[in-house]
């Protein structure tokens, strides 16, 4: 692992433990990204990011208009929502998303004229991405219209975006990590935003770092993206951005083992990069910045990828928020009949879920439809044997084993004295458990467990 | 609350309902310690049997005069002060097997069972409770005691009571015998005792 | 502070059952005492006759209902600035005569310490008999040392070699057969009885006519080796 | 010979002396006040340490009675004759002892419950509550049996993916409620042997919980209107219990046969 | 040195190889029912260290000046009575079970009471325990074995004194401490074992502590190794043997060495 | 809502609809795909491939006899594990091979003198005892196949100790005389070095050849199925105390290397310490787990009575192991910061 040595900077370019399952990215990674037609429906959850629910602003019977405000954060940690069409609004309808949340959610139909969602994605790839002027940019201006715009972190994780760049006088940040990772297997939508829009990546990053003021910019990407790292380093070139090429292996998108590599500080445990001097956002995030910034629209579409060996037609496609999961699966061709397992996200960290009426989030960042020959090889789930291979694996330096059980039998004192709150559910450990335990499901209700313990 | 048990039922309940090495787990030394012989166990329990009969009698003739903060040191010398009568008497009469008990005949002292018995029973209870309550306790302890001894006897050497008892080729497990045969041998016992325990009460059901 | 709370007042009853049951204590104990005594004693005495004279001879000695003469007295060797203890038994025939000595020796063996009785006769040349009195050695292995068969193999052995510990065989005249599988113990006695010997041996003098007699039946007694496994 | 029974009974007096006044002198020195009260109480206690009292066991609700004046009559595995013991102890009279049973607030076996998927982690309800789809309801019975495990008096079991309760054994220490993930299990004071269950906890609008599960409550107001028992929050009926008794029981009957979907039911010891 | 000697082996010997718990099956009760968790199990084993220590002290004084023939106190009293020579005589020993439970008892009362008033955090983890240990064979039993190496020694060199005697009671706590934290890790470990039913608690506690007593039998004998290593025994005559015959397979490559 | 089966319906390609079923969907919890190569099955079977070289180092030396032990020990651990799984009520425990395991390495262990019924004994207890009352496999606190063998060790010292390789009326040459270790330990007689290596000195019937132990242990550990802390760090500690020893005694390097090579050090290094259950789980415990070990292994063999020490050193610090894992419990990343 020491062997290998990030140039240029800090860190050595990877971290300690980790895993490299098959990224079976060639299944769609060499499709371009196809854009999706204005659907006649949108479901937008009120709660499409990490923190307080925004405020519903429309009413049923109402009319609106592409890009109008339909819900607003009125929290600090909150995302506004904005309509990805126009029409009317309808009765609010219920709807539960794939992590099994269950919300309240606007409905709009389409309804009179709309704007292309073509135009939108020409724009992202074809302008021309100012390069230079930014000071004339004051920082809090910039966050201002990131929260105004509604930009939540579109890695997964949807933390609001404004709330990352804000600028901190306790806690400054010097670098800016832009996130090109893309760990997950199967998953290939920001690496096509990497290779067909690299202009905006780059201006959105320097737009960031404006607004967080840091000095460094670096985009990361693994080294098993090389035609991303050069269209990027193409993009990047007179500018202050710099691509670091990273070791390829999950979970490098992860911040915390990201900034490992990269700077080679340790993020706290319940802290924030911000704590370690840096600020860490998604290539596609930062793409919608610039989109946000230079062009004043808000955040309604996004890249997905849908992929696995379960579905007909892989494909990378840009999509309006809001629209439904079985519209998206009917674009790329429908099911295939081994399907057994839909996934919201990559294979690693997404959910799995049945009901493919829920729509597209803001979080979203692909589908996975896996075959039964890909879910069932693992062989029937036996006893722990303490072989310690997720102790290896686990890239927090946990002992994932010893977590789950005590999950399994219910002692969350023992839980909390193995620290099952750094836990990031990587997935790291289930995957080399050769007793095949569901451990990462078990950690996850460990800190239930540990919460309730705490509280009491 | 109910009723108090009275003096039959105190008896019989020490015998096998309230064992005290099988269900109240008391006085686990000595029962691991001489169990290595039938012999050496029921002389074990006799002196056991006689100890705690004579102190719950006298703790429960003077249960009346007790205060608090002395209660613990008057049994701890009303027991000591039979021990040591039962280790001089069998010093003197059965020397070899007192030797054989060694420091475990004094250790009948801090024997939880008695000391349990004469906190829990005798020091509240009439001479006549007290002592039927002694008496089954200690019939309990010594049918624990013997059955375990069986075991290990038998396993251990091939004979019991020094009568041979498995067929000569028997090879002896040694091991029966040592300490670490004791801590197996009655950890099997009490899974065997919970198990039935746990198929009577399944039945009942 | 009144009287009535004075602590030993409160006390009262400890103190009466103190006083009693000490006191009672000693007068069993001024009672049972000296049968405890003995007993500690004949268990030594008791096998004398045999380690000296052999089985045979005293049980002769035993239906005449003759008994044998038995002193006692304490050796000290000084080696190397380390002064050891030895406990002699000086043991005449009814008629004066002097037989042997039984030497009581000590040793570590194989678990815990190991005590010894190494019959001697009366010129202190041979070794006439050997008796474990006490030991800790592995039940089944190291415990064998107290079994006749092996026992008998000091029998008649000359108190002028050093006897060796050999595996298989024995027939040599310095050497003694190991107990299969118990090599340590074996030699742990074997070396007990040569140090006993060596220290031992060239202090004892045939001496006639006892002065002061400390009389046992020649009984023979039931071997109390038997019970004393250890627990 | 005398002289030494002397000596031991002497040696043992000065001992007797010396430590019975070192302690007599420490005792009264190093006195540290214990109500004996508590004593009393926790001996009262049946020691079962189960939590029931909402107290962390036996010896904590001995302290809290004993010093906080709380109700003598929250022990449920002692029932009657343990509050009458305590209140004995405390000189207090005992309150009204109901006792309390489990409720579980869902009433659809596996059939009724619709848009069921299989789920392959694991077999708990705390971790299906985890994943999504496992099933439409979010509300209602996982069914793996998480209250079965947690359960000291075998008085709960999952028959046809439904906990269901033995009210033959119960005695509603509220373990089970403490381990639901979706918090259908509720301890209810039964006056009577049966009491009317609202056996439904979906609190989505009526097409929702009808598309979710054929049992579910809509909130259609129909036992509302038959006994003022009933009352609809959230899309919900729920049966209140303070002012239940036996002659309510014929109007609860009414509720019942008013229901829809058939959530109202009777609870307690078997009819038959 | 031959002391510091002694002094080492009677610790070794206490601790590990002749370990209370494992070896002489004392204090056995407090192995089975205070070792579920490894903070308890602590506080346990400090506890009886701490009480034996104390134990200790008081039985070794006790013997020393009252209890054995010709121990000072006992024969100055006797002096007012009798003649010296028979002051000297009286045997006091048979009131040894009852003077050391006596000292034991009162002695964990008083702490008992001590740490309660002046130290309530302390006696909230480790005072619950001082109760059970009056009744805790290990106590007595140091006591006892302290006593058979003071009293009825025929050599005088052998007497243990105050030192030796405080060895043994402080690494018999230690040995009992190492064996109960051992049974309380162990144990914490089992809450994450599938134990069948009728087995948890002490019968399976009990089947370790077999399993543990046959690995420690591991150590039979090493601290008579440990004694020749460190102490040459002079008067041991050299044992001449012959070596001995290596089994090797194949008899060409027999390359017995005899060490020098 | 609607009925999820509908959607998944109309979610389906257009060529699959008609006439077919819709795809069974299930849901799990993340992560999605896993190791397929890992299991604890192949775990077991790589164990039995590392043992191979030492079975077959045995069956080539001692012929008859290590054929008797491994048949009686493998039969005798599955019966229990049959049985004892069976009072359970589990029927599927035989399938993961590690009764197979277990039987294998008491085999292996055993002297190839020792009648029939130590290792049916042996295997019996191991399985019973060490094992299924812990709950079965991954559950257990001690070694097995260690419990088993140590058992037999004491109940059967004169089968088992050093009484069984010396019996010089013995079956036949390859089988009787003294052990290196007991050589050594008892008349000072050290075997040379090149027999121990290849093994062609009498032992257990699986220990004799330090060449077939480090061969399959290396394939353990390049398989990843055994830890290379455990092993390391117990055959560096023995080679440092017996270095010291060497050198306080002035044997040219002779010394340490007979402690190496002779006795059950490797194979219980490779094969015994090495079982993933009974050791610690992180690389620092393991290390220390290791140390542990090594010193316990020389103090037996240096002081007390037993020529080796391999089995009660495992055994003692597989009671440690709990409070190993009790004090390694690493921390996490970012927590040094803090």
């Amino acid at each position: 692992m020491g062997l290998f040595k990030l140039k240029g900077f800090p860190g050595t370019g990877s971290f300690p433990h980790g895993i490299h399952p098959p990224d079976n990215k060639a299944l769609s990674a060499n499709m371009t990204v196809e854009v999706m037609a204005t659907p006649r429906t949108v479901t937008l959850p009120l709660l499409q990011h990490l923190g307080v629910p925004c405020k519903q602003i429309v009413t049923s019977g109402e009319t609106v208009s592409y890009g109008q405000m339909v819900g607003k954060g009125e929290a600090f940690v909150s995302a506004s929502i904005h309509s990805p069409i126009a029409g009317k609004v309808k009765k609010n309808a219920m709807v539960t998303l794939p992590n099994g949340r269950r919300l309240e959610a606007i409905t709009i139909q389409a309804e009179g004229e709309q704007t292309p969602s073509e135009k939108i994605w020409e724009e992202m790839k074809f302008t021309q991405w100012p390069r230079h002027g930014f000071s004339n940019y004051e920082p809090m201006d910039i966050v201002k219209k990131i929260q105004a715009s509604g930009i939540v972190g579109l890695g997964g994780a949807a933390f609001p975006t404004h709330v990352k760049v804000m600028p901190n006088d306790t806690r400054a940040i010097d670098t800016l990590i832009v996130n090109g990772c893309e760990c997950e297997p199967y998953l290939s939508c920001d690496y096509r935003l990497m290779i067909e829009a690299p202009g905006a990546i780059v201006t959105g990053a320097l737009l960031t770092a404006r607004a967080v003021s840091a000095r460094e910019i670096v985009i990361c990407v693994e080294d098993n993206k090389p035609e991303a790292i050069r269209r990027l380093q193409h993009a990047a070139k007179q500018t202050v951005v710099r691509v670091a090429v990273l070791k390829t292996k999950y979970p490098q998108g992860s911040e915390k083992q990201l900034v490992k590599a990269v700077i080679g500080l340790e993020i706290p445990l319940g802290g924030l990069p911000a704590d370690a001097g840096v600020a860490v956002s998604n290539v596609q995030t930062v793409a919608t910045v610039a989109r946000s910034i230079i062009k004043g629209a808000p955040l309604t579409h996004r890249v997905i990828s849908v992929s696995g060996r379960g579905i007909c037609n892989p494909k990378n496609i840009f999509v309006p928020i809001g629209v439904s999961l079985a519209e998206v699966v009917d674009f790329c061709g429908g099911l295939r009949p081994d399907a057994v397992r839909i996934i919201s996200g990559g294979p690693m960290m997404g959910f799995a879920f049945s009901d493919l009426s829920a729509p597209v989030t803001k979080g979203t960042s692909g589908l996975t439809v896996l075959t039964r020959d890909e879910v069932d090889k693992g062989a029937e789930e036996t006893h722990c044997v303490r072989c310690g291979r997720c102790v290896d694996a686990c890239p927090m330096n946990l002992v994932p084993t010893r977590l789950a059980l005590a999950a399994r039998y219910k002692n969350p004192e023992l839980a909390s004295q193995y620290h099952i709150r750094a836990c990031v559910e990587c997935g790291c450990c289930s995957y080399v458990c050769p007793a095949k335990l569901n451990l990462v499901q078990l950690i996850r209700e460990g800190k239930v467990q540990v919460n309730a313990w705490e509280r009491r | 609350m109910a009723d108090q048990p009275t003096a039959t039922e105190r008896f019989v309940q020490g015998i096998l309902p309230e064992n005290p090495v099988y269900r109240q787990l008391l006085g686990l030394c000595a029962t691991l310690a001489v169990t290595n012989g039938m012999k050496p166990a029921l002389t074990m329990a006799v002196c056991v049997a006689f100890v705690l009969v004579c102190a719950n009698v006298v703790i429960s003739l003077i249960r009346n005069l007790l205060k608090p903060h002395l209660r613990i040191v008057v049994f701890t010398l009303t027991i000591a002060t039979f021990v040591t009568v039962a280790d001089r008497v069998l010093a003197a009469y059965m020397f070899q097997m007192s030797k054989t008990l060694g420091p475990y005949i004094p250790l009948i002292i801090v024997n939880c069972l008695i000391i349990c018995r004469c906190e829990v029973c005798a020091s509240k209870q009439n001479v006549v409770i007290a002592a039927a309550d002694a008496l089954g306790q200690s019939i309990g302890f010594g049918l624990a005691l013997a059955s375990i001894a069986a075991i290990r006897e038998i396993l251990g050497t091939g004979m019991l009571m020094g009568f041979r008892v498995l067929p000569s080729f028997w090879p002896d497990w040694v091991i029966m015998v040592l300490p670490p045969g004791a801590f197996i041998t009655l950890g099997l016992l009490l899974g065997l005792v919970n198990y039935i325990d746990f198929k009577r009460e399944q039945t009942r059901n | 502070m009144s009287l009535k709370n004075s602590n030993l007042v409160q006390a009262w009853l400890v103190l009466l059952l103190a006083t009693l049951f000490g006191t009672a204590l000693a007068g069993i104990q001024a009672k049972l005492g000296p049968v405890i005594e003995a007993n500690k004693v004949k268990e030594t005495m008791a096998k004398i006759p045999v380690l000296v004279l052999g089985e045979d001879l005293s049980a002769e000695l035993a239906a005449d209902n003759q008994s044998l003469t038995i002193k006692s007295r304490v050796i000290d060797v000084k080696k190397n600035g380390i002064t050891k203890f030895y406990t002699v038994y000086d043991v005449w025939l009814p008629e004066g005569k002097m037989v042997g000595h039984v030497v009581k020796a000590d040793g570590q063996g194989y678990a815990d310490k190991i005590e010894l009785l190494v019959g001697l006769d009366a010129q202190g040349k041979h070794i006439t008999g050997l008796f474990v009195l006490d030991q800790k050695e592995t039940p089944g292995l190291g415990a064998k040392i107290m079994e006749d068969a092996w026992r008998g193999q000091f029998k008649e052995k000359s108190t002028e070699k050093t006897l060796s510990v050999v595996k298989g065989g024995g027939a040599k005249e310095d050497e003694i057969d190991a107990i299969s599988g118990a090599t340590i113990s074996s030699r742990s006695v074997t070396g007990i009885v040569n140090t006993t010997v060596a220290n031992v041996a060239s202090q004892l003098q045939v001496t006639d006519n006892p002065a002061s007699n400390s009389k046992t039946p020649a009984v023979q007694t039931e071997d109390p080796g038997k019970n004393k496994e250890h627990s | 010979m005398m002289i030494s029974l002397g000596i031991a009974g002497a040696s043992m007096l000065v001992m007797a002396i010396i430590f019975s006044y070192v302690l007599g002198w420490a005792n009264k020195k190093f006195m540290v006040e214990v109500e004996p009260k508590i004593e009393a109480v926790r001996d009262a206690l049946p020691g079962a340490n189960c939590g029931g009292c909402g107290y962390i066991g036996c010896s904590d609700y001995a302290v809290a009675i004993v010093a906080d004046n709380v109700p003598v009559n929250k022990c449920t595995v002692g029932g009657e004759a343990c509050a009458k013991a305590i209140a004995d102890i405390m000189g207090v009279e005992v309150g009204d002892v109901v006792p309390l049973h489990a409720i579980v607030n869902c009433n659809a076996p596996l059939s009724s419950r619709l848009g069921r998927t299989q789920y392959m982690g694991e077999q708990r309800c705390a971790s299906a509550q985890q994943v999504a789809g496992v099933q439409a309801c979010t509300f209602g019975c996982l069914g793996y049996g998480d209250c079965v495990l947690a359960c000291n008096y075998d008085a709960i079991h999952i028959l046809d993916g439904l906990a269901r309760v033995d009210y033959k054994k119960c005695i509603g220490c509220g373990a089970c409620t403490k381990v639901c993930p979706r918090g259908i299990i509720s301890i209810e004071g039964f006056r009577e042997d049966i009491i009317p269950v609202v056996a439904c906890s979906n609190k989505d609008k009526a097409k929702d919980a009808k598309a979710a599960c054929e049992n579910a409550c809509v909130g259609c107001k129909a036992c509302a209107k038959a006994s003022d028992l009933f009352t609809i929050s959230d899309n919900l009926s729920k049966c209140s219990y303070d002012n239940y008794s036996a002659q309510k029981h014929e109007e609860a009957v009414k509720a019942m046969e008013k229901c829809p979907t058939g959530c109202i039911h009777f609870m307690g010891a078997p009819v038959e | 040195m031959d002391y510091f000697v002694d002094i080492l082996l009677i610790a070794l010997s206490a601790s590990i190889i002749n370990n209370f718990i494992f070896y002489y099956f004392v204090g056995i009760c407090p192995f089975v029912g205070v070792s579920k968790k490894v903070d308890m199990a602590f506080g346990m084993g400090c506890a009886v260290t701490f009480v034996m220590s104390i134990a200790a002290f008081l039985s070794w004084g006790i013997t020393v000046f009252v209890l054995i023939p010709g121990a000072p106190v006992s024969a100055f009293i006797a002096g007012f009575f009798t003649t010296p020579e028979a002051a000297a005589q009286i045997d006091l020993t048979v009131l040894s079970y009852i003077v050391y439970i006596f000292a034991i008892a009162s002695s964990v009362q008083f702490v008992e009471m001590y740490v309660k008033k002046f130290f309530p955090p302390l006696y909230r983890s480790f005072g619950v325990f001082l109760p059970l240990i009056t009744t805790n064979c290990a106590i007595l039993f140091a006591c006892l074995t302290i006593m058979s190496h003071v009293a009825g020694v025929d050599n005088p060199k052998e007497v243990w004194d105050l030192g030796k005697a405080m060895t043994l009671a402080l690494f018999g706590g230690l040995g009992f401490t190492i064996a109960i934290v051992i049974m309380a890790g162990i144990r914490e470990e089992l809450e994450l074992c599938d134990i069948p039913k009728p087995f948890e608690g002490a019968a399976i506690t009990l089947v370790i502590g077999g399993i543990i007593a046959i690995a420690f039998m591991g150590f039979t004998g090493v601290d008579s190794g440990v004694k020749k290593a460190l102490k040459p025994v002079p008067h041991v005559s050299q044992v001449q043997e012959q070596p001995q015959r290596v089994a090797l397979l194949n008899t060409k490559d027999c390359k017995g060495v005899i060490m020098p | 809502m609607s009925n999820t089966n509908r959607q998944i319906d109309s979610a389906m390609s257009p060529e699959d609809r008609p006439g077919r079923k819709p795809p069974f969907i299930h849901v799990a919890p993340s992560p999605h795909i896993s190791d397929s190569r890992a299991g604890t099955r192949r775990m077991m079977v790589d164990v039995i491939l590392g043992l191979s070289p030492a079975i077959a180092v045995s069956l080539y030396l001692f012929r008859f006899y290590a054929l008797k032990q491994l048949i009686v020990c493998v039969a005798a651990c599955l019966a229990a594990e049959y049985l004892f799984a069976r009072m359970r009520g589990k029927y599927f425990t035989l399938k993961d091979c590690s009764a197979m395991v277990t039987g294998i390495i008491l085999g292996l262990s055993m002297p190839g003198s020792a009648p029939w019924f130590v290792g049916a004994l042996a295997s019996v207890v191991g399985i019973g005892i060490g094992k299924i009352i812990f709950g079965g496999v991954g559950m257990n606190i001690f070694n097995p196949a260690m419990v088993g063998r140590a058992f037999v060790m004491i109940a059967f010292a004169q089968l088992m100790g050093a009484g069984a390789y010396e019996n010089v009326t013995g079956l036949v040459d390859a089988v009787s005389g003294a052990t290196p270790l007991s050589a050594l330990k008892f008349n000072g007689v050290q075997t040379g070095i090149a027999p121990l290596f290849m093994g062609v000195t009498n032992g257990s019937v699986g220990e004799v050849s330090a060449i077939a132990c480090i061969l399959g242990g290396l394939y353990l550990i390049y398989r990843k199925t055994a830890s290379w802390q455990i092993p390391a760090s117990i055959l560096i500690t023995v080679a440092l105390i017996a270095a010291i020893t060497d050198i306080a005694g002035g044997y040219q390097g002779l010394f340490l290397l007979h402690h190496l090579f002779a006795g059950a050090l490797m194979f219980g290094a490779f094969f015994i310490a090495t079982d993933p259950v009974t050791s610690p789980l992180t690389a620092k415990g393991k290390m220390i787990f290791g140390v542990g070990t090594g010193c316990l292994i020389m103090v037996i063999r240096l002081f007390s009575g037993y020529p080796e020490g391999v089995m009660f050193a495992v055994l003692i610090m597989n009671a440690m192991t709990p409070l190993i894992n009790r004090w390694t419990i690493p921390q996490p990343m970012g927590q040094r910061e803090v």
